[in-house]
């Protein structure tokens, strides 16, 4: 096989090497990679990937980076890495296999380099056919106005026995104990105190106990608090118009209260107090 | 199958092809017609037809071969555009469920009709304190669980409500019996059990006989009420 | 339904309608299929068709009523669907669509996830002999022909890319199987895993499930890899 490729490689580098070539020498930005330029390359063998020459593929490569660099070319480091790997992978091809190998041949090295290029390139192959491809909105088109579908929505509720009755008793119980009746407060108003006391003045002649008298008046205790205010506040005002004496032992001590007698100006100062 | 439109070439390629065939000039106007974002005019048309074609004899056949179809040519406002035929216009309708929860005062007005009912709205809002919002009755109409059942025999004459079948099934209860009276209630804790005296549970019952203080329902009544839960498939019935 | 056959009966008959007229679920198929602005799977049409009608045979029958009209029911992606005729093309230049251009690197990558996945970039690197930009993986993520479908259980975890329905809609294909050139491809060995670059899928599927070298992907991979808006225009076929 070798010697097929030898005999093939002769010629191509030096006619790859004329400056007559200018897409080789000048368009490195027009390949994707060192892949890329080697498939090109292989290209201009005109035969079948197949069959390429691995060995004249590589010195093509190899003349083309030289052709780059000589006129300042920046070459990418993968470019760069490749030639220096195809450079080996000749020297292997020309030398004899040693006799115990160590890792792949040169043989298969090249082989597995022209199975990349082949797949590279049938997948190049295979772009383009998929790209000519009818394609939608370039060549074959949908319904460009769709009819509206109406989207009718069909509720499922969902609620269980517990929600349900939960909700009966909360609410239910919830009304009964909000339900609060505000009685009307009773409450005992000053006029009303005053007319009772004036009442019960006329009656009292004596010292009588104010306490005495609202229990005898009060029947509901809860009405206690308001009649006692009342009448204590109805009795002040009593005094104060002179219709009525007070008097009182000590702090908390129970109240006395008689109509005021007639000449009571000197009895102020000293009352006959009621006995206990 | 490799290729459908390449496929399409090849058959017209084919030898086999019907010399009778439709004219090229209806395949052309069906492609545009079909494609167009919007209704196409005559003269919109016309301007992409091969030189000759009469373009109204084109378009009449056109909308003859479309006449019996699923699909229509229909001209609109002088321009023509493909239509679905108009007596599947139920067609063009996709269904779809969606779970719903009821809101916490749907399901109190829920669990009052249940145990109340014949019962009025007003009688609900007294028992719950609280003014029911139309949406409320309507969802829960909606559901299908509820039914106006009367009208009462009180000034206004309001409807008076009650539960369906539907209400048994939902909640797994055989008969409305089943619901639990106050002594479950307060069994279960779900009353207080130092309630006062007076508080009662009433023993629902869904009979459909209309009490003495019920009139049957008018006609107009169901329809006024069950208003939202139409059927999309009886609906399109004709 | 009992509108469908309702509305036979009475077209029968009419007396001018034809007594050989086409089944009434072509009808149907024929405005449910024009209707859509998606393709429709076989059983969603098959909901809407009345009992007994052999879904199939009706599908077969309209693909060959419009084999050679304008617009051609096709099957994309197992889904069917109305598009222009392919012959049709040089009519149907629309000024308002501007078709996608891929760079080269775009379409070979879009090529290699085609035929070989699900691959991972760097695979996609290999083929290609070269590192490809960030930028060509967001434009074909954009197109929402390509997604990534899961991450390989190999160190680095990489994403695999794999193809979308929208890509089988796109180049009217109505399975992965039907890529062009995809026998030869197999046959030639070169999707085979005795490559160097160690593919190891000798077939290409988008089949979702996730092969035995995949994990799923987890949450923000999507996000982070389809970020880019989708434009609706490469999008289904809208």
């Amino acid at each position: 096989m070798s010697a097929e490729i030898l005999s093939f490689e002769t010629g191509r580098p030096a006619e790859l090497a004329a400056d007559d070539e200018p897409s080789l020498v000048v368009d490195v930005e027009g390949y994707e990679g060192p892949l890329d330029l080697l498939l090109a390359l292989a290209r201009q063998q005109k035969v079948d990937l197949h069959k390429i020459s691995i060995l004249a593929l590589a010195d093509q490569y190899l003349v083309f980076i030289e052709a780059a660099r000589k006129i300042r070319l920046e070459l990418a480091a993968d470019y760069l890495v490749m030639a220096a790997w195809l450079a080996y992978l000749k020297s292997r091809l020309l030398l004899p296999e040693p006799a115990t190998p160590d890792g792949p041949s040169a043989e298969e090295m090249a082989t597995a380099l022209a199975n990349r290029l082949r797949r590279l390139e049938a997948i190049r192959e295979a772009a383009n056919r998929l790209m000519n491809r009818p394609q939608l909105q370039r060549d074959i088109f949908p319904r460009g106005d769709p009819e509206s579908i109406a989207e009718i929505k069909h509720p499922k509720f969902t609620a269980t026995l517990f929600d349900l009755l939960t909700a009966y008793a909360a609410q239910r119980q919830q009304r009964v104990l909000a339900t609060v009746h505000l009685a009307r407060r009773t409450v005992w108003s000053l006029s009303e105190a005053r007319a009772s006391l004036e009442r019960l003045v006329g009656m009292a002649e004596d010292w009588s106990r104010l306490d005495e008298y609202l229990l005898n008046y009060v029947v509901d205790p809860s009405q206690k608090a308001t009649v006692f205010a009342s009448s204590f506040a109805a009795a002040l005002e009593l005094v104060r118009e002179g219709e009525v004496e007070l008097h009182q032992k000590e702090a908390f001590a129970p109240l006395y209260f008689r109509k005021r007698p007639p000449q009571a100006s000197d009895a102020i100062t000293a009352p006959d107090l009621p006995v206990e | 199958m490799a290729s459908l439109a390449e496929k399409r070439v090849v058959d017209a390629e084919e030898p086999s092809v019907d010399p009778q065939a439709r004219p090229e000039e209806l395949r052309l106007l069906e492609a545009l017609l079909f494609a167009s974002t919007e209704p196409l005019d005559q003269a919109a048309l016309a301007k992409k037809m091969p030189d000759g074609v009469d373009i109204k004899v084109a378009l009449a056949q056109l909308q003859a071969d479309y006449a019996s179809r699923g699909v229509n040519l229909v001209r609109v406002a002088n321009k023509w555009t493909f239509r679905t035929a108009g007596d599947l216009a139920w067609l063009m309708t996709r269904e779809s469920t969606e779970t719903r929860r009821l809101s916490r005062a749907a399901i109190e007005m829920l669990a009052i009709i249940a145990y109340h009912q014949p019962v009025t709205r007003a009688e609900i809002e007294d028992i719950r304190g609280v003014i029911t919002s139309k949406g409320t009755l309507d969802v829960l109409l909606e559901t299908g669980w509820i039914r106006p059942r009367g009208r009462r025999k009180t000034p206004g004459r309001p409807l008076t409500f009650g539960t369906t079948e539907a209400f048994l099934s939902q909640f797994s209860l055989e008969a409305l019996g089943d619901l639990p009276g106050l002594e479950e209630l307060k069994g279960t804790g779900l009353l207080d059990s130092r309630l006062p005296g007076g508080f009662s549970v009433p023993t629902p019952s869904d009979d459909p006989t209309l009490r003495e203080d019920e009139d049957p329902l008018e006609i107009g009544d169901l329809e006024l009420a069950l208003a939202p839960a139409v059927e999309p498939e009886t609906g399109e019935g004709s």
